[in-house]
């Protein structure tokens, strides 16, 4: 990603490989607003924003190889099982995951034991568990994170971390949005706060 | 207080495996016997021919599916006052049993129909309010499926059953009233002609055969609820520990 | 208080009154594919107008009750309308009335427009209007056990027909039986009667059940 | 992965069988409602009948609609999908498709039983078949974009209808009309072509359509 | 309250004025379960509770005119302004307070020059910050509190502390789940942990 710039707030920022963005600000910000933006969910009023140099409304879909976003909202289905919904998330995305990966995804997740259980089953936090196993078998060079530690005890955030450590070893980007603080000890680390 | 033990449904689900047979096989029995008397001993009608022996299934099934109905609706409602399960697997036992007793009547009436009076429907009131009874059954039965939790789908069923069970007087009547209203039926039931034996005969043990049948067919289904809800329990309690 | 949670309902619903604008025009576009669907000729169409009618008000209705406790439900608001001081049947008769208002009165003042198009006498659409005017009451009171039962159901809105449809056939029958009889030039007294008869039984029932099956749904 | 969407959806109706069943129930029930409250005289009935099966599989399918992207966007699986490295219109394409499997398929079949009792003849039932068949396509195609443009907004089940209903409109006069033709013993067969050109004009554009009210919805 | 048991986790606790029961445990452990039980949203499998000697059950509507209970979800409806949501709100729960009170409420709460605002034009924390309002008008002994810091920044967290001291300094009772630490200067606290 190399620039992006927004109205009301006028942002410029360019981010190399192996960055971690921790987005914070007090409710209402625009942080989700952010993220939706990046990720093409929303329109930026004015300004653009590039990935490896081309303007991502000119890629088409194929931005969306290169990109995870995991929002406010799981997306587990309810009467999908873990595995099932790990693994036709990923094939919808083209990503054909088999059955041996995937509960190896959930195993670290700590979801041992209940991949087959129906996701409705699952409390809030082993739901988002779920979605966060995605990060595991993709392997996209943007993560868009939006409140990605709603709702997790501290094991879950201590998992989270690592996950985000590894992929910023491996040259990845991450931006989260956060009321948390999330300390890394891998990659740089850029704040961004935002004010309303 | 022995029954109050049975009323577990743990201590139930053998109790209902050894009762089964006990309903199961006479009811075999008297179908086969009912059958016999109501196709090859009772006489011929002299107006309908051989049709009206259709009536040996149809009109026993008419009845079960009435009286099943306040049945669910009982033990649906006593299920819920007293918080008592076995109370409530039963009356979704029940449910399925009666909603198919009431689509065979109505299939049966079709067929009946088709000889008899040249159409296999017609607004008839009994037939509406039959088919009524089917949409209360569907009704009842998909509720339960919508909802996860067990505990609330008994409850909520419960509630559904005594609202329809208040109703379907009132449902029966207007629907009488309505057909009598626009016409003189053009064609009316066999209306009340006076039975042969030998037809009376057959028509009462098929209703028998047809009551132990049910019993048995509850139970066989009652013991799939328990079994089922057992699993998912212990499938959660295991996965929770 | 049971004027207040009237009265919140009616704010809201006047803040989004194309809520209302919506389950009118609804009523009028189910009316309308009728001639459409069965063709033009007047005498068919008048012997059928009143069946027709009823049958779209009731569609009508159950498509809105849909929404009659989802919204609080969705926002937390039920839960805390369980919680106030007071019996809760006494909440859902208020909420059922605040529906009747909005929902229901709409569809009973322009019904009388309606019947114009199938070409109904003047007495016969004064006869639909009163029927109606006796009937609703009963659609959105038989229409909230099922609001009730099926809150937070995945499929709810085609769950909540196939519940409460079956419940509105006596209403349905009288209500349609008392225009019908006017048409053919019958007094349609009985049929009103009848029908509310049947009101005052859903009145004396309908929020006792309603309430047992919020709570069910709550838990 | 146009069949993995398909796959997806076609899995999860099978978990929930019974929102199947329950909107062939509606269908039903909507049909024997019209002879509720018009009469049962066979003549009238069966003149009617074609109008009233082909309104109330507008109906059906439309309450239906409301889930074709609903529970998806709840849950936030919309959002995910409309980041996956495909066009958006075979993602609407393939949910399309399942819904049409998953809630118009069942009526289709069922219609022929309903159409007995009206007391129609062989023939009509096969042709209300015939039309239903080629009339259903339409329907979930233009849904869908009712669906896309109503999603997340309250009171969606009334104003999705007074949205696509009109739009319905064409499909209701051929079918029906095809019907109809067959009852008084004309051919039905310009009714059909003419259904069948519809459906393909709705195949080009509805997807694309249907994309656009999407990305306008999860702005 | 004077004594709550719990099936499945067998908890038996009486609570005085002024105390402060914090309420924390992993995900699923029953946090939203157990307050529930206490504002009788759900029934509990065995046991009673206890208000003031009578059975909670026995005591019918009148339970409620000494409880609050703020759920998972803010109850604030979008159609109506901040003031209007808490105004009928209390006059829905037989508290009828005169707009300048309300708007009191809600200047302390930080919705200054908000009030007439419908509520969808708030931010999730200030749609939080308008149901965390009513504490402020209502004279309610017991308190429930599901998770009521979530997706609220740090300025809102420190009013919520001072809420919650005043009212126990008032001689009531609050019982907050959280995963966040709420570090109080007055009344007692008790800490109770649950497992899953
Ligand atoms: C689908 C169509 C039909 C349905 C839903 C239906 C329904 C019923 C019901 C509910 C009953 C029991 C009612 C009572 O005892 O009051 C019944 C009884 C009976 N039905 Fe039908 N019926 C149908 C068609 C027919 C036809 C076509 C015939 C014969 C021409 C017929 C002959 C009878 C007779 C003889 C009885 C016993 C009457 C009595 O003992 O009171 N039904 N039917
Ligand atoms: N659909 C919308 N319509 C109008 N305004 C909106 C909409 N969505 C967001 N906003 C406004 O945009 C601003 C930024 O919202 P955004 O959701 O990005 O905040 P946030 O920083 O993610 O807050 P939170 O910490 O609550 O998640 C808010 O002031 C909000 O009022
Ligand atoms: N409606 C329900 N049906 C079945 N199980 C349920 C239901 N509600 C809760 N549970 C189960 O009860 C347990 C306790 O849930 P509860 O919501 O009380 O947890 P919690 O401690 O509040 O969790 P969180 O931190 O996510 O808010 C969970 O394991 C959950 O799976
Ligand atoms: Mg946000
Ligand atoms: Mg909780």
């Amino acid at each position: 990603m190399r620039g992006d710039r927004r109205l009301f707030r006028g942002l410029d920022l360019s981010l190399s490989p192996g960055t971690y963005v921790q987005l914070t600000g007090p409710n209402g910000s625009g942080k989700t607003s952010l993220l939706r933006i990046l990720c093409r969910l929303l329109e930026p009023a004015e300004g653009e924003i590039r990935w490896e140099g081309a303007n991502i409304r000119s890629l088409g879909e194929d931005y969306f190889t290169a990109v995870t976003y995991l929002g406010h909202r799981p997306g587990v289905k309810d009467e999908l099982s873990a595995l099932e919904n790990l693994t036709i998330a990923n094939a919808v995305n083209g990503v054909e995951v088999d059955t041996e990966n995937a509960s190896g995804a959930l195993q670290t997740m700590g979801l041992a034991g209940r991949e087959r259980l129906p996701a409705r089953f699952l409390s809030e936090g082993q739901r988002r568990r779920v979605a966060l196993a995605r990060l595991l078998v993709s392997n996209t060079r943007l993560w868009l994170l939006d409140e990605v530690l709603t709702s997790l005890d501290k094991r879950a955030v201590g998992l989270v971390r690592s996950l985000i450590e590894e992929h910023l070893n491996r040259g990845g980007i991450a931006i989260v949005a956060t009321h948390q603080e999330l300390e890394l000890s891998a990659g740089v680390t850029k704040r961004l706060e935002l004010t309303t | 207080m022995k029954l109050y033990k049975y009323a577990s449904p743990a201590m139930f689900y053998p109790v209902a495996g050894k009762m089964i047979p006990w309903f199961a096989i006479p009811a075999a029995l008297l179908f086969a016997v009912g059958l016999y008397v109501g196709f090859f001993v009772a006489p011929t009608d002299f107006q309908q021919g051989d049709a009206y022996r259709i009536m040996f299934i149809h009109v026993p099934a008419a009845w079960m599916g009435m009286f099943l109905y306040v049945l669910m609706a009982i033990y649906a409602g006593i299920g819920w006052a007293f918080n008592a399960r076995l109370s409530s697997m039963m009356a979704s036992a029940i449910a399925v049993t009666g909603a198919m007793f009431t689509l065979l009547s109505l299939v049966t009436g079709a067929f009946w129909g088709k000889p008899t009076w040249g159409t296999w429907w017609a607004w008839d009131a009994r037939m509406t309010s039959t088919l009524i009874l089917l949409f209360l059954y569907a009704g009842f039965i998909a509720l339960q499926a919508a909802i996860d939790d067990p505990r609330r789908a008994d409850r909520a069923g419960a509630v559904l059953a005594i609202v329809g069970v208040i109703n379907v007087p009132i449902i029966y009547f207007s629907v009488q009233w309505w057909n009598t209203l626009h016409q003189g039926a053009t064609i009316r039931l066999l209306g009340k002609p006076s039975i042969a034996a030998p037809m009376l005969t057959a028509l009462l043990i098929m209703l028998a055969a047809c009551w132990l049948y049910s019993v048995a067919i509850v139970l066989v289904r009652l013991r799939c609820i328990i079994l089922e809800r057992e699993q998912n329990a212990s499938r959660l309690a295991e996965v929770n520990a | 208080m049971l004027r207040w949670i009237v009265w919140r309902d009616l704010i809201l619903a006047w803040r989004r009154r194309s809520d209302i604008l919506s389950t009118v025009f609804f009523f009028v576009i189910v009316v309308s594919l009728f001639p459409l669907g069965i063709g033009p000729e007047t005498q068919l169409l008048r012997s059928i107008a009143p069946g027709v009618v009823w049958v779209a008000a009731l569609l009508a209705s159950m498509l809105s009750l849909g929404r009659l406790f989802a919204n609080d439900y969705q926002d937390g608001t039920l839960e805390q309308l369980l919680l106030t001081p007071q019996p809760l049947f006494l909440v859902v008769l208020g909420k059922v009335l605040a529906h009747w208002i909005i929902a229901e009165l709409p569809l009973v003042l322009i019904a009388p427009l309606v019947g114009v198009q199938f070409d109904l006498s003047k007495q016969t659409l004064w006869v639909l209007f009163v029927s109606l005017l006796l009937g609703t009451p009963i659609l959105s009171l038989i229409g909230s056990v099922g609001a009730g039962l099926t809150l937070g159901l995945r499929g709810g809105g085609v769950l909540i027909s196939i519940l409460i449809l079956p419940l509105y056939v006596p209403a349905l029958i009288f209500g349609a039986g008392a225009v019908e009889a006017t048409i053919i030039g019958v007094t349609p007294a009985p049929n009103l009667y009848l029908l509310g008869a049947f009101a005052v039984v859903s009145l004396l029932f309908a929020p006792w059940a309603a309430s047992a099956a919020l709570r069910i749904s709550l838990e």
